[in-house]
């Protein structure tokens, strides 16, 4: 047996050891995510079981380091292990910003105490994170930030505000841009960590026009930050602000792949039925319904050669925005479709025969693809710099 | 037409633009809503529509009213979708109005005709029964019985139906279609309240075996499609008016954010690619308000004769809204996604805007079908 | 009788005597159509003598004065004149880019010897003239021209080169935009009137993708051209230039309105038959054709509505274009459906049954809409700027 | 696919882009149009083919061929689309070779494929009878008499059809469909070349009354009509990468173009709104290079298997071609409308790779028929 071979075998058998079969079943909705940190409330003791256990193995985060807290596996075990765990239904035992965002920073940019101090916490979902990136004022234009963190002998005093930090109300730390020097806008910029229950630190949840409130604003009024709480060099937060940049869209535009939605089509004949020729009964919207389904399965064929060309490192980095570009803009279009023909039914709010509103929830929300994480626009600027080489973009 | 206005119809322009401004901004809408208003429409503002005469317009002079036309409606329409205005107006003062001067029995037309006029009650037509609008297919049953009707069926969709005094009620019966007026209060009748996504409101009814009398018949059962699907295209270029209405107010809202959002150290409106777009938007607008205008006129004379040109228009406004809205979002950025701005609303209202009395794909396949093709 | 009414009746009385009844058939082809001209040759003796009557009365540019060969109509009277030929079908006696284009600028810029000289003996048709506009490095940047005209003591030396001038091998006469200072962009541009048989003058046709050569390529080598043929002020040349593409995109802008072509929806019944639900035998392609119809049918609406608010000077002058935008790509969208229409029999390109290939070539040439008369893309920069008031376009 | 290709599939590209470059450029296409060539393809390029082995790639080695597969015909057509090459290949080397090879008698497999391999004769497939591709209605009958076939009908858009050796004739008959080979100088055939807009090769070819033996039939009868279909699957599949190469070059002419060409003081690749515009166009060539991969990946297993994803290839590649070619000219300006620069070539090859084996409306209208809609 090759020692890939005994590792899925150790790997199963553990898994099916330890992994709670509550934890084996699909996902129902959202609250049954489990994010971490102080104030989680878990849904269930497997829930927290679960997460311990993979968190004592460092299997949160497969391929850290061991003295991080991670699992010290090469790209091979992880994949053997996303592997099983696909196999047996395993949920992720946490969802985390941590993980995703300040975990990859941190092992790039952070300092040896820095990783001591927060990574094993963030593996074993002790600590959870937003990110303070956004600014009312900045928007697409995010290096025209201006939370201002002032020097002093000690570290820092942050004031100022940040936007569209998402659960910011749900956690423990926020990892901020904030800004150093005026004497220039991208080389001014420092990345600081900040406890958020440091005295001068408040959010506020923003609704949105779903009705819903994942985003919060987030303000610092003389915030003091420790000095040993700047991630790289002081001013020059903008480069890891750009790497985790990149990671976000690449984690962006993968979601699209994860689970896929019932075809717009078959929902159509389901709600709408057949005319007697056998067709959709709407002969516009089976036509829209149509085209759109043709646009969808040329992406889903684009994204799977995309990662294999990733895989292969034959990608252009930017591959990135044009799939999160265009998966954004697919993606409403499906919404605008479901609401087609979900009809009046589509148009109710409350209730239980809407399920509250989901479609119409759903929908709105839908809105957000194209400007979270870079507008549609940005993404095109960046294809047509990155990747068509066009001057001066 | 909202663009080929006579003197008086200019006049009836700016009083609706300086009445809902003042009196039913967007602000009014987010009261209700906030408060969670049982009736989803003020009363107050029902009689002041009064005062000024736009319940009255299509209203026959003989019966307290203004006898003005459809024109006339589609001007106040086009100031209501503006400002997102809840109101009772348009199945009261323009289904019902047109349909009862066109073919209600005096009876009907005097116990009715005034009170419209007046403000003094609210009509709603039942016509949908499934998601979507299939006015073509109606399974709800009116039995002709010794001396009156019976009426099975359920109905959604029934815009304003959760605080209408009667119901007109389209039902198959032997011979052809019924259009029936039925009181809420008649036995056998069951409103629901639906919550809509724009904060309007609309319900669902139910009519199981209502008993009516003779008279509760408008027009005839012979010409009772026909009339259905005049008043039908009436009301369409009228819900035109009003996504046209609504489109140009957001991308007013949108030219004027264009003119004063920073990124990258310049006006967004500065960057080719949005100016592009919204000129792209501008020339929709423009030829949204000449066939809206257009299909007013048309309707106006006859509305059989109207039919293309009316789904021409309600298909035409539709996709124009929906693109306003779409890119009133996007280019606000994060900020057209939060409740706190309106865009939100405008978004919600003109998706059902589009769906009422058929959306874009439902009227450009009507165009084909009434072209021959 | 009211006096409007009685030039109507004369009016109807003189055309019914002097219209020949071949001038008054639909006119067939392009060929049927009257450019004028000292090389023009006239399709038969009714075409010259419709020419001829008309030119005496002045009633080729009837609203021009008298003493310039005009009519001297007023509005009122110039559109019973329009009327009358419409209702008895008589065609345009004379089409002439001398009517429509230079004309203009020669009663707003010419001197009063310049309009003597030229006017009369373009509404007589005997001179054709041709545009000089466009060069092969400008395109859009019209400004940006480099035929220079050298300032000598009797006038000017003219070199260089010009592109897409209108059937500029059978004109007699140019008007020319060329550059006399190289001081400023705008401010060095002089608009002169040439004489084609001027030695040093040469033309070549330019093949188009549609098989056909309404272009030419015209080359100046050290052309003279006297000082009196120069019309407005010396470097002001692109003030009367302005003036004059503004009307040449109203002009563009109105061709759509001149006769409607058979509805797509109909011609697409008639070729390709119907279902058992009486619909077109091809679900999507209705549904693209009615898409289609429906927006033709709002531009149609929109053309009404600007030419109304024009004439009661309600209109923004850059409506023509907005218009002339959305004219372009409508056409261009109607011929590919066209196109899609005819399926195997639109792509033949010789023979009588194509009447060699009239519909492939038809929709080729449809693709410069969006080129000519200024791009789509000037157009839209035009709405952004001079209708939406949007900054620094 | 033709992007997820291996070793030798990648060094047959690499040859195939080589050769079309240098032996069959645009400037080949032009200079047979020019030339007004009798054949309108070279059959001295026809037989350098052979050499390079492209005419035998579906021909079973036993039979003289490199017994290969789709996704390596799929490899040439790429660039024969980025050469607009005029050549008989499709319809001899993968529509008459595959469906030989799949459903041909070992005497019609000895009789053609060793001659399709080394490019000896031109095959083509005569399907269509009417302007727009239906090939599930055909009018065209094979009547079986006592010892053969009577042929009578008329097809078109016979490509290569008048430089054909043989037809293969799709004709309904009792019992289901016959697919028969047809000699072009059998009696009873006329064949009329029609000279094409991009100036490649078709035909209208009539059978009237043609009589022929009992094995001009490849298959069975029963068998006949999912043969067929799969037949064209298979060139559908071929056809949508033969797009995609089309598409690709005209892409990278423009592109290349917004980086030399001035205007306004700029460079017009530097306008956001070409930028834009030229990146939403990188999009569509990425993702129709995906779908028409994953299609010939699956149309080389089973076609039967592939119908769905085939119609969404050939749709897709169509709408992106379409779109590049449309950019193209416009980007271009007036330069792009003469004849002098490619562009009108492309444009015009690009429509006709569009209408063949049925167009976009037609696939996505298959494409939802098949998926149940």
């Amino acid at each position: 047996m090759s020692e890939i071979d005994s590792f899925r075998a150790e790997t199963r058998a553990w898994l099916e050891a330890n992994c709670p079969p509550e934890m084996r079943q699909p996902v129902k909705s959202e609250a049954d995510t489990c994010w971490g940190g102080k104030r989680f409330q878990f849904q269930s003791e497997a829930q927290r079981l679960w997460l311990q256990r993979m968190g004592e193995r460092g299997w949160t985060v497969p391929t850290w380091p061991k003295e991080y807290g991670g699992g010290g596996l090469d790209a091979a075990q992880a994949a053997v292990l996303r592997e099983e765990m696909a196999a047996l239904k395993c949920r992720i035992p946490l969802a985390s910003f941590g993980i995703w965002m300040l975990g990859p920073a941190l092992l790039k940019y952070g300092n040896e105490a820095q990783k001591r101090e927060h990574l094993p916490r963030i593996a074993r979902g002790e600590i959870r994170w937003c990110q303070g990136y956004s600014e009312p004022n900045a928007g697409s234009d995010l290096a025209s930030l201006a939370t201002k963190a002032e020097i002093t002998d000690s570290g820092f005093i942050v004031t100022g505000q940040k936007v569209w930090t998402s659960y910011a109300d749900e956690a423990d730390w926020i990892f901020c841009l904030t800004r150093t020097s005026t004497a220039a806008k991208h080389t001014g910029i420092s990345f600081l960590l900040i406890d958020m229950s440091t005295p001068g630190v408040s959010t506020r949840p923003i609704k949105l026009i779903s009705g819903k409130s994942p985003f919060c604003e987030t303000f610092f009024d003389s915030v003091p930050v420790p000095r040993e709480n700047l991630v790289g060099t002081l001013n020059d937060g903008w480069t890891v602000a750009k790497y985790l940049l990149q990671h976000e869209r690449e984690m962006i535009s993968a979601i699209g792949d994860r689970d896929l939605p019932k075809p717009v089509g078959a929902s159509a004949v389901e709600r709408l039925g057949r005319d007697a020729s056998g067709r959709l009964d709407e002969p516009v919207l089976r036509a829209e319904i149509a085209r759109f389904e043709v646009d969808e399965a040329a992406f889903r064929a684009w994204m799977k050669m995309a990662a294999t060309q990733a895989r292969r490192g034959e990608a252009n980095p930017a591959t990135a925005s044009a799939l999160k570009y265009y998966g954004a803009e697919l993606n409403k279009r499906r919404w605008e479709l479901m609401m087609a023909i979900g009809g009046a039914d589509a148009l109710e709010w409350e209730g239980e025969r809407s399920r509250d509103g989901a479609a119409a929830r759903t929908w709105l929300r839908t809105k957000a693809n194209s400007i979270e994480g870079g507008t549609s626009e940005v993404q095109l600027n960046v294809v047509a710099k990155r990747i068509l080489n066009l001057p001066g973009a | 037409m909202t663009w080929n206005l006579d003197e008086s119809q200019r006049l009836l322009r700016d009083s609706a633009r300086t009445f809902m401004a003042e009196r039913a901004p967007v602000a009014h809408l987010r009261a209700l809503r906030d408060g969670s208003d049982a009736q989803g429409h003020s009363p107050a503002l029902w009689q002041a529509f009064a005062e000024q005469g736009y319940s009255a317009v299509l209203v026959p002079e003989a019966h307290g009213g203004l006898g003005l036309g459809l024109v006339e409606a589609g001007v106040i329409a086009e100031q209501i979708g503006r400002n997102l205005t809840p109101t009772p107006w348009l199945p009261t003062a323009v289904l019902a109005a047109w349909l009862l001067q066109r073919a209600g029995s005096a009876a009907q037309q005097s116990a009715w005709l005034p009170r419209i006029a007046a403000a003094g009650t609210v009509l709603a037509l039942a016509i949908d029964e499934a998601a979507r609008h299939r006015p073509q297919t109606i399974a709800t049953t009116a039995t002709q019985t010794g001396d009156g009707w019976r009426l099975q069926g359920s109905k959604l969709f029934v815009v304003d139906g959760h605080v209408a005094e009667a119901f007109i009620v389209a039902a198959r019966t032997e011979g052809g279609t019924a259009l029936l007026l039925v009181p809420a209060d008649a036995a056998g009748v069951r409103v629901e309240r639906t919550a809509m996504v724009d904060s309007h409101n609309a319900a669902r009814v139910q009519f199981d075996g209502v008993t009516l009398a003779a008279d509760a018949l408008i027009g005839s059962v012979a010409d009772g499609a026909a009339l259905l699907e005049a008043t039908l295209d009436v009301g369409r270029a009228v819900v035109a008016a009003e996504l046209l209405g609504l489109a140009d107010e957001v991308f007013a809202r949108t030219v004027q954010y264009l003119k004063e959002r920073k990124q990258f150290d310049r006006l967004i409106g500065e960057f080719q690619a949005l100016q592009h777009r919204a000129a792209e938007l501008h020339c929709d607008l423009e030829l949204t308000r000449a066939i809206v205008g257009a299909a007013l006129d048309a309707a106006a004379v006859d509305p059989a004769a109207a039919r293309l040109i009316v789904s021409q228009a309600k298909a035409r406004a539709a996709l124009t809204a929906n693109r306003a809205v779409q890119e009133g979002v996007q280019m606000h950025g994060g900020i057209g996604m939060t409740d706190a701005v309106d865009f939100g609303l405008f978004m919600k209202r003109a998706r059902v805007l589009q769906e009422w009395l058929g959306d874009s794909a439902y009227h450009i396949d009507r165009a084909a079908t009434i072209a021959g093709y």
